[in-house]
């Protein structure tokens, strides 16, 4: 059973991921992509962490494909001024990703997990629980460092969207 | 200590003008190469010229890699050493003509060469010779870019480039000779020998080329002298001077140090290319020497010429060949010097060194004129001259190597008197021209650089025993490392 | 480990200075701070310790590799102090800067995938930002824009490397993974490989190692000066150390799988920087690919992988560095002023100070540029590289030609134009960078011998 | 080896490394800035699928830790990267990455 | 009484001396001073071997050597050479010939250059030549006769080019010492040869140890040191520079290029007697081209019509009759005929000088004649002289010349034909420039001869004692068929009679010798017949130059071309080959491939910097491709 769903969302993920390569109307591309991660969300419920899938539907759904389709329609992009390569370098570029696609055929066939275990969470590895225990013992200078991170993320970006004539003002 | 005086003092006197520009720097640069020629022959006073080597300092300066701050003198460097402090006083002397407008800087420039020159001549560890070949580079390319005349960026850079080229393939050579010295690494000059004697023959032959490759293009040997005419031609008079009085003699002496005895089955596997180049060099720099038109040029394909020879010589690893190299580096010190001067004399009164534009200048300067009789007979080996002893020596030891590889090389007699003889006679015979009208005769100061040297040339010709003695234990050792070396293989 | 603590709270401090208005206060604050950093950095020396769990790791090579990135702020902050004061956000700014700092110092110091890649990415976002900060200028805005992309790029790929090391080994601590490949009784998933492949993509295109070096010149030359002086520095060590690590340590039982990549990556890094800078007529520009060709030669000390390397990279490292602080404080001073042409007659001091730098940059004797390249390349010699060695030999010169074209039109040519005079503030920075410069290389000892 | 779904581990290697190769696409065809960003936040997810899965299937929660990271990374990048789009959009009117090639040679 | 040894090195110590004060103080002394100076050193120079010589005939004939070391000179390892000087009876002569020549060739120079403004100039150089050509005869080993012999050389260029604002003049003194350069390249060669299969330079040393050397060894040194000697002594092929050589002052022509420099190849020959006589093959070459120079020489110097030219010619010649002398393996009738021929040639060249200094330059015979009337003294002299060169006895040529003939007749009558013929070449060119200048019409200018005069007591006094030289100089060696005792001969045994262990001279019967006497006597009176036929009856003069004559005459006339064909075969080839080296193989090759791989890397510079496009598009792209070669890589391994 698990394996159809499998089936089914990968499949919903790769096509809907080549309809954001391929579609020519940005806004397309857009909705396209949730649908990508939605897609996603649904394997990691499959893979028991539904926490994770909610916080990536929030996060990437909810949060940043917003921020994107804001900036769209901010700039008003559409199919119109959409620019255009040239057949030769689409081309170029279909053969690139294929060689790409076929050195990690190469890469990962027949591939057989050797390592083992190492920390055993049991079936509740997905838990808010053992997730939070982790995230603020071991990974605790990690989380305290991407608070940093997201200050540095939004230092910048406030600097860089900042007029220009408000800054010389001051 | 006075080894330690001889390499400080140019160098503080050279950073103090280099960065307090002082109004007497040319006077304060001429005491200090003043102090530092009479350290020198201190040095010389207190020599023995049956010990080995003297004077030496010996410290740690990088003891992980292996580097000592390690110096002194044996007979060869010694002479080197004296042929340098003696050469700078006058060569800054000449340059006092000379309208400057960063005297400071220039001074320092040339202060700082004569360290760099002194330290690769008593360097005895590799790193530090290496260091000190290097340093010299610097001042002397600083001197030619920015006093020099018409193309110097472009001849400076091929000049800096082209040198450093080799200097690279050295350093690759010493640091593998240092890799394969036992236990603890390092450079001492002792360990470098006993290291590149052991090695096997194929890895002695591919650091002969190596080394051999950095010496040829600092002498410079055919084919690997394209840079030295244009720079000689475009660099001020005291560039050319110390690149062609002291500068050329480096590679000439690391052949000495820093060839022979390190790599002795490299050398004797390649010695008959290395002459064979340099024998090809004598004849084809004299003939390029005979149409050349500008004076300084035709010095500079001379001095390729009697570089060849020395080089030759030197290969046949033999006692005359060294000690005539050894004599012959000292007199083409002297002799090159002076022909430069000259040139820069020409070129100061008239504004310009093409021959064909001089003439008669014997007339406006008999004082001149005798000095360049001089000097020319040095250039071209007369006996009684200082040029001939070494020319007969390193001539000896060719014909002994190979009569005929001898007998080409002696050519050189002949195409020597061809290009000076004609040099000397469109600038000074004839009559004088629109160009030379004004000529005048040497000025007392020039009189004081020129006697010194005529003096030099006349005395080292008829008396040249004392400078044979004070090397001929230092050779003696060399060819004792050969002797011993291919007897132990054997 | 306070270090790191100082220096995050000095960023907030900064953004902090500019909600209470104590603006004037902020300069000294952050040089106090840095020096605080320095000091505290003492107190690791001789004691290598985990921290937080395993995430850090901090041993004498890191506490060296972030005394010289502190060190080097120092410097940079001295010689953009002017700069910034003439710019619009100079707290955000000084913020953003430290924050690189910060994360350069846990990449130099990780001891977890999690670290380093978090440590990259503050690194990253910030100067995405500074690279843009001057924004009316479109060059800024294209620098800013392609660093970022392709940023961004090379991440997913260092990342999706991560990935599948973690698959293989189940472990982000690269001590474990590190004790997991040297235990050698397994045989590895092919993907590991990959893995590796892809992580080493991601760490030399921070390195901007060629092929992956594309963002280099176009961002230094876009960017602001004092950006691109950082950039070429504090960026550069940080990378460095990071892939220094993962490769050695990490990867290090695993050479014979990685070194041919590296060496051909090595041969390339280089060659190509070095021969494009050649036709080069913006300095800056110019100085880019140096700064990439100068990675080739660390490339050769890490794949050499002697006992030494550390000490020759982070010899080479504070060497390149001090050049390139010198050189690009000049650069700074001589752009606002009609250029290199004649710069000797203008002002002589910035002439002398970006001669040395230049030679230190081209490794000319004794400078510790050369003792930098000597004690990299004798250990690639010793190691047997000697075909790499004489490549790194003919890159040096090609690299001289460019260096000295610099150091001839400052000397030999004539620019209209008076002199200029600079402030003692500043010619104090670059005395002293020029002094520290020139006893580096007369007394190399004394750092060689720190790892020894 | 698989997951405890008792999907094969190989499938999701396989799924990540196609959705991979389908944002390296979209980079490498698209010639709009947006479009290409979006591209590379879809590089980032299979990367996070691969974590989980690997979590999943060794039993290891810190693979899932690490997503979170890059969630957070990816979010931080959009901020800014979106902000530097905007700037240039604001200085050149366009979003078409070849237009911004003054920087060369 | 001061040492031998300290007065022997005075003989040349003093004329350096005296160079070195003329020449210090060449601004501050006085022309007289100058002259005085000068001929004082070599006249006590002369006074002093003259000393010398008597101290060694009081020696027995065994004992007559004198070996003075003075310093040393070149010692390293095993070289060592010495400044030392060897008094025999072979430097003995050379010595009194030199500082007696040179002493009276002095004082001439004194009247000739008067009013000179290089007159003290002159005068050092003339001392420093002196110094020289004793250093080269006096001198103990190869080494300081190499010195001395390039000395001479350096005097010879100087003196050549004294008139240095005349650029023609310049030319012939570079080509002089180039010429000379090629011969001292063999001499140099020989002696390095010597050293290294004798382990010395030292004559001693060396005669002792030539006898156990390879026989191929000792003919390649010998054949080296004739090349030193065709260069220094004008032989073929290197003779061309001597004619040019006229360019200097008269005395200069009179004292370097006649009497004691050019003959210095002969001195070097005789001295190294033991090595030729153990080299049959140099010796036949020494005869061969010492027989071809005398003749080919004469008859150039039959239609010349420069005074000194002819002179130049002669001495060319003459040197060639030298030349067979040794070839001979007659070594010490060959220094008989040097020491006459000096005094003789010297004579003529002072004569002429004479008569140009009276004709204020004047060179071309076909503007002299009719001079005897003005220039008595002259006239007589000259016609001494004349007659000496001409072999007409008892002036000294006869008896020298009779001997060559002699030896050569006993060796092969066909050299003493070719031998006789050159002389009677001799008789013919010196009879007609004798009757060319003293008789006929004075075709001078008008101008020139309102000013002739008889030259100076300075200049005149030298020609008279040179003219009892001439007359006298004979019966030093007067054969013992004639009543002599054939004195130099035996004197010179001590030096000469090392050879004659490999050399046997064949004696000639008394009747074959008087034969031989009265045919050359005769047919040298015949010649004196024709000429004088055709210059005082026929009154015939040369043609003017351009005029049209047979291509034989113009051939002999413009000296076979051979300077031309050396131009032709060596100057202009070495040029063109200089030019080609310079433009081709420098400029255009080797400069052009070190620039080249500059070229390179720019022209690389200027492809790679393509590769930074500016879009990223293709940054990506490449980045990509990257990333796929560098996993592919990994596959494979």
């Amino acid at each position: 059973m698990s394996l159809y769903i499998f089936y089914f969302l990968s499949f919903v993920a790769v096509l809907s991921a080549l309809m954001v390569v391929f579609s020519r109307n940005p806004v397309h591309s857009v909705l396209y992509l949730i649908i990508t991660f939605f897609a996603i969300a649904g394997h990691y419920v499959l893979l028991n962490a539904e926490f994770l899938a909610v916080v990536h539907v929030i996060v990437y759904a909810g949060a940043i494909m917003v921020l994107f389709l804001y900036v769209i329609m901010l700039l008003n992009l559409n199919e119109a001024m959409e620019p255009h390569k040239s057949a030769l370098l689409k081309a170029s570029a279909i053969i690139c990703a294929g060689l790409l696609m076929i050195v990690f055929v190469g890469a990962l066939k027949g591939s057989a997990l050797i390592a083992q275990p190492v920390s055993s969470g049991g079936d509740d590895i997905g838990s808010v629980k053992s997730l939070g225990s982790v995230m603020f013992t071991d990974f605790l200078l990690p989380f305290e460092i991407s608070s940093v991170l997201l200050l540095v993320a939004m230092v910048g970006a406030v600097m860089l969207g900042k007029s220009e004539k408000k800054s010389e003002a001051e | 200590m006075t080894m330690l005086f001889l390499l400080l003092c140019p160098l503080a006197v050279a950073l103090f003008l280099l960065v307090f520009k002082s109004r007497f720097a040319r006077e304060i640069a001429l005491s200090a190469s003043v102090a530092e020629l009479l350290a020198s022959l201190y040095l010389a006073w207190g020599f023995d010229s049956q010990g080995g080597v003297q004077f030496a300092i010996n410290q740690a300066w990088i003891p992980s890699l292996g580097i000592n701050f390690s110096v002194g003198v044996d007979g060869i460097s010694l002479l080197l050493v004296l042929l340098t402090t003696v050469l700078t006083p006058f060569i800054i002397l000449s340059s006092f003509s000379m309208s400057n407008s960063r005297p400071s800087s220039f001074y320092g420039l040339i202060l700082l060469m004569q360290m760099a020159l002194v330290g690769v001549f008593v360097a005895r560890d590799g790193f530090l010779f290496y260091l000190f070949w290097e340093i010299a580079l610097l001042p002397i390319w600083f001197i030619s870019l920015i006093w020099g005349g018409e193309g110097r960026r472009r001849i400076t850079l091929k000049f800096f480039i082209y040198t450093l080229t080799g200097s690279l393939f050295m350093l690759v050579g010493l640091v593998y000779l240092y890799l394969q010295t036992p236990g603890q690494h390092s450079f001492e000059l002792e360990a470098i020998y006993a290291a590149g004697q052991s090695l096997p023959a194929m890895e002695q032959g591919l650091l002969f080329w190596a080394l051999f490759v950095a010496f040829a293009i600092k002498m410079p040997i055919f084919p690997f002298h394209t840079w030295q005419p244009d720079t000689y031609v475009v660099a001020p008079a005291q560039g050319t001077m110390l690149l062609s009085g002291i500068m050329l003699k480096m590679g000439i002496f690391g052949v000495i140090r820093w060839l022979i005895p390190v790599v002795p089955l490299g050398v004797q596997e390649w010695s008959h290319v290395a002459i064979i180049l340099s024998v090809i060099g004598i004849i084809y720099a004299s003939g390029i020497a005979i149409v050349q038109n500008d004076f300084k040029r035709l010095i500079a394909y001379s001095s390729i010429a009697h570089v060849g020879l020395i080089a030759a010589g030197l290969m046949t690893l033999s006692q005359a060949g060294m000690q005539g190299a050894v004599i012959q580096m000292l007199s083409h010190g002297i002799l090159v010097f002076s022909l430069f001067y000259i040139a820069e004399i020409f070129f100061e009164r008239t504004g310009s060194r093409v021959l064909s534009g001089l003439g008669g200048i014997r007339n406006a300067a008999p004082v001149l004129s005798s000095v360049f009789i001089i000097v020319m007979l040095g250039s071209v080996a007369l006996p009684f001259t200082s040029g001939f002893v070494g020319e007969f020596l390193l001539l000896k030891a060719l014909v002994q190597y190979q009569f005929a590889t001898g007998a080409i090389a002696a050519l050189t007699i002949i195409l020597g008197a061809v290009y000076m003889l004609r040099a000397f006679q469109k600038s000074m015979s004839g009559e004088l021209n629109s160009n030379t009208n004004d000529f005048y005769d040497l000025t007392t100061r020039e009189k004081v650089i020129l006697f010194p040297m005529v003096v030099l040339i006349i005395g080292i010709g008829v008396h040249p025993t004392p400078l044979l003695e004070i090397s001929g234990a230092a050779v003696d050792n060399i060819l004792s490392v050969m002797a011993n070396y291919s007897a132990s293989t054997n | 480990m306070n270090a790191i603590y100082i220096i995050s709270g000095l960023g907030f401090l900064a953004l902090l200075a500019e909600v209470v208005n104590l603006k004037k206060w902020l300069a000294p604050v952050i040089y106090i701070g840095l020096l605080a950093a320095l000091a505290m950095l003492s107190r690791d020396w001789n004691n290598p310790a985990y921290y937080f769990g395993d995430m850090l790791f901090i041993d004498n090579t890191s506490v060296l590799f972030t005394a010289l990135i502190i060190v080097i702020s120092v410097f940079w902050f001295w010689m953009s102090g002017e700069y910034f004061r003439e710019q619009p956000h100079q707290t955000d700014r000084s913020a953003l800067i430290l924050f690189v700092v910060l994360g350069a110092m846990i990449m130099v110091s990780y001891n977890n995938m999690t670290t380093l890649f978090l440590g990259i990415e503050i690194l990253s976002l910030s100067l995405y930002t500074l690279a843009g900060s001057k924004k009316e200028s479109l060059l800024s805005n294209e620098a800013s824009f392609k660093y970022f992309l392709m940023g961004a790029f090379a991440t997913g790929f260092l990342l999706m490397g991560i990935a599948l090391i973690y698959g293989a080994t189940a472990s982000f601590n690269i001590t474990e993974i590190a004790g997991y490949l040297a235990s050698g009784n397994l045989t590895l998933p092919a993907f590991f490989y990959t893995g590796m492949f892809l992580v080493l993509v991601g760490l030399a295109f921070k390195m901007s190692a060629v092929p992956f070096h594309f963002w280099a010149p176009d961002v230094y030359e876009g960017s602001p000066v004092a950006i691109t002086a950082f950039m070429s520095t504090v960026v550069k060590i940080a990378a460095v150390a990071a892939f220094y690590k993962m490769f050695s340590f990490c990867f290090g039982s695993l050479q014979s799988s990685w070194i041919p990549a590296l060496q051909v990556i090595a041969v390339l890094t280089l060659i190509v920087p070095n021969i494009t800078a050649v036709v080069q007529k913006n300095t800056r520009r110019m100085l880019a690919y140096s700064s990439v060709g100068q990675v080739g030669y660390i490339l050769l000390a890490i794949i050499a992988g002697n006992a030494a390397s550390s000490g020759a990279i982070l010899y080479y490292l504070a060497a390149y560095c001090f050049a390139s602080i010198a050189a690009f404080s000049v650069l700074q001073k001589v752009e606002e002023n009609h250029g290199f042409r004649g710069l000797a007659k203008r002002n002589p001091l910035l002439a002398l100070v970006m001669t040395i730098a230049l030679l230190s940059l081209a490794g000319i004797p004794p400078l510790p540029g050369f003792f930098g390249k000597y004690l990299v390349l004798s250990q690639a010699l010793q190691s047997g590289y000697t075909g790499l060695v004489i490549v790194a030999v003919i890159a040096s010169l090609i690299s001289v030609y460019y260096y000295f074209m610099v150091i001839l039109a400052m000397y030999t040519e004539e620019q209209e134009g008076v002199k200029f005079p600079i402030s003692l503030s500043y010619k104090v920075l670059i005395v002293t960078v020029l002094l520290i410069t020139v006893l580096a290389g007369l007394f190399p000892e004394q750092l060689i011998g720190l790892l020894a | 080896m698989q997951t405890t779904a008792g999907i094969p581990m190989d499938y999701y290697i396989w799924l990540s490394a196609i959705l991979f190769t389908i944002g390296v696409l979209g980079v490498l065809y698209r010639r709009n800035a947006i479009i290409i960003f979006m591209c590379i936040e879809l590089m980032l997810n299979p990367v996070n699928l691969l974590m989980v899965a690997f979590s999943n299937c060794l039993r290891d929660v810190n693979g899932q830790v690490f997503v979170f990271f890059i969630m957070a990374v990816a979010a931080a990048e959009v901020a800014v990267g979106l902000a530097i789009l905007v700037l240039i959009y604001r200085n050149a009117h366009t979003t078409d990455i070849n237009f911004l090639n003054r920087l060369k040679w | 009484m001061v040492g031998l040894d300290i007065l022997i090195s005075l003989i040349p110590g003093l004329p350096l001396l005296g160079f070195l004060m003329v020449s210090l103080f060449n601004k501050h002394l006085s022309h007289a001073m100058a002259a005085g100076i000068a001929c004082g050193s070599v006249l006590v120079s002369f006074a002093l071997s003259v000393l010398t010589f008597s101290q060694l005939l009081s020696l027995p004939v065994e004992q007559r050597s004198f070996h003075v070391l003075l310093s040393e000179w070149i010692s390293t390892g095993n070289i060592s050479a010495n400044i030392s000087f060897l008094i025999d009876p072979l430097s003995a002569i050379m010595l009194l010939v030199i500082t007696g020549v040179g002493l009276v060739i002095h004082v001439y120079s004194v009247g000739y250059m008067h009013g000179d403004p290089g007159f003290n100039k002159f005068f050092s150089y003339m001392n420093l030549f002196v110094f020289f050509m004793l250093l080269l005869v006096m001198g103990s080993n190869y080494l300081l006769m190499f010195v001395g012999w390039e000395g001479v050389g350096l005097c010879s260029y100087l003196l050549i080019g004294f008139w240095f604002r005349n650029d023609a003049y310049n030319l012939a003194a570079n080509k002089a010492f180039i010429m000379n350069r090629i011969g001292d390249l063999g001499l140099l060669l020989g002696v390095i040869l010597i050293f290294i299969h004798t382990g010395s330079f030292e004559y001693a040393d060396v005669f002792a140890g030539i006898p156990g050397m390879d026989g191929g060894i000792i003919t390649l040194i010998a054949i080296l040191l004739f090349i030193g000697a065709t260069g220094k002594s004008a032989q073929i092929p290197l003779y061309t520079w001597l004619p040019d050589a006229m360019a200097g002052p008269t005395p200069v022509s009179a004292l370097i290029h006649a009497a004691t420099m050019v003959t210095a190849g002969v001195y070097m020959v005789v001295r190294n007697n033991l090595l030729y006589s153990l080299a049959p093959f140099a010796l036949e070459i020494i005869l061969v081209i010492g027989l071809a120079t005398a003749l080919f020489a004469a008859t150039i110097a039959l239609t010349q019509n420069d005074i000194k030219k002819v002179l130049a010619y002669s001495t060319v010649s003459q040197l060639g009759l030298m030349f067979v002398a040794l070839g001979l393996g007659a070594f010490s009738s060959g220094i008989f005929h040097m020491v006459t021929h000096a005094f003789f040639k010297a004579l003529l060249f002072l004569g002429a000088g004479s008569i140009i200094h009276a004709l204020h330059g004047e060179q071309d015979i076909r503007q002299m004649g009719g001079l005897k009337k003005f220039l008595p003294l002259t006239h007589l002299t000259f016609f001494i002289a004349v007659l000496a060169i001409s072999g007409i006895p008892p002036f000294a040529g006869f008896f020298s010349k009779d001997e060559i003939l002699a030896h050569a007749f006993a060796h092969q009558p066909l050299v003493w034909g070719l031998a006789m013929l050159s002389s009677l070449l001799t008789v013919f060119y010196m009879f007609r420039l004798y009757f060319l200048t003293f008789y006929g019409q004075a075709r001078a200018s008008a101008q020139k001869m309102q000013a002739i005069h008889e030259s100076p007591g300075n200049m005149t006094i030298p020609l008279i004692i040179l003219a009892v030289l001439s007359v006298t100089g004979g019966f030093l060696n007067v054969p013992e068929i004639l009543g002599g005792s054939a004195w130099l001969h035996q004197f010179l045994e001590p030096v000469t009679g090392a050879s004659h262990a490999a050399v046997t001279v064949h004696p000639l019967s008394h009747a074959t010798e008087y034969v031989l006497m009265g045919i050359v006597v005769a047919f040298s009176a015949v010649v004196i017949y024709f000429a004088y036929q055709i210059y005082m009856v026929k009154k015939s003069i040369p043609a003017a130059e351009g005029a049209p004559s047979g291509a034989l005459q113009n051939l002999v006339y413009n000296k076979y071309y051979v300077d031309e064909f050396y131009q032709m075969i060596i100057s202009r080839p070495l040029h063109w080959i200089s030019e080609k080296l310079d433009v081709v193989v420098e400029r255009l090759g080797i400069d052009r491939l070190v620039n080249s791989t500059g070229v390179t890397v720019v022209e690389g510079s200027k492809v790679l910097r393509l590769l930074q496009y500016g879009s990223i598009g293709v940054y990506i792209f490449v980045m990509v491709v990257s990333v796929v070669v560098l996993l592919a890589l990994s596959l494979i391994n």
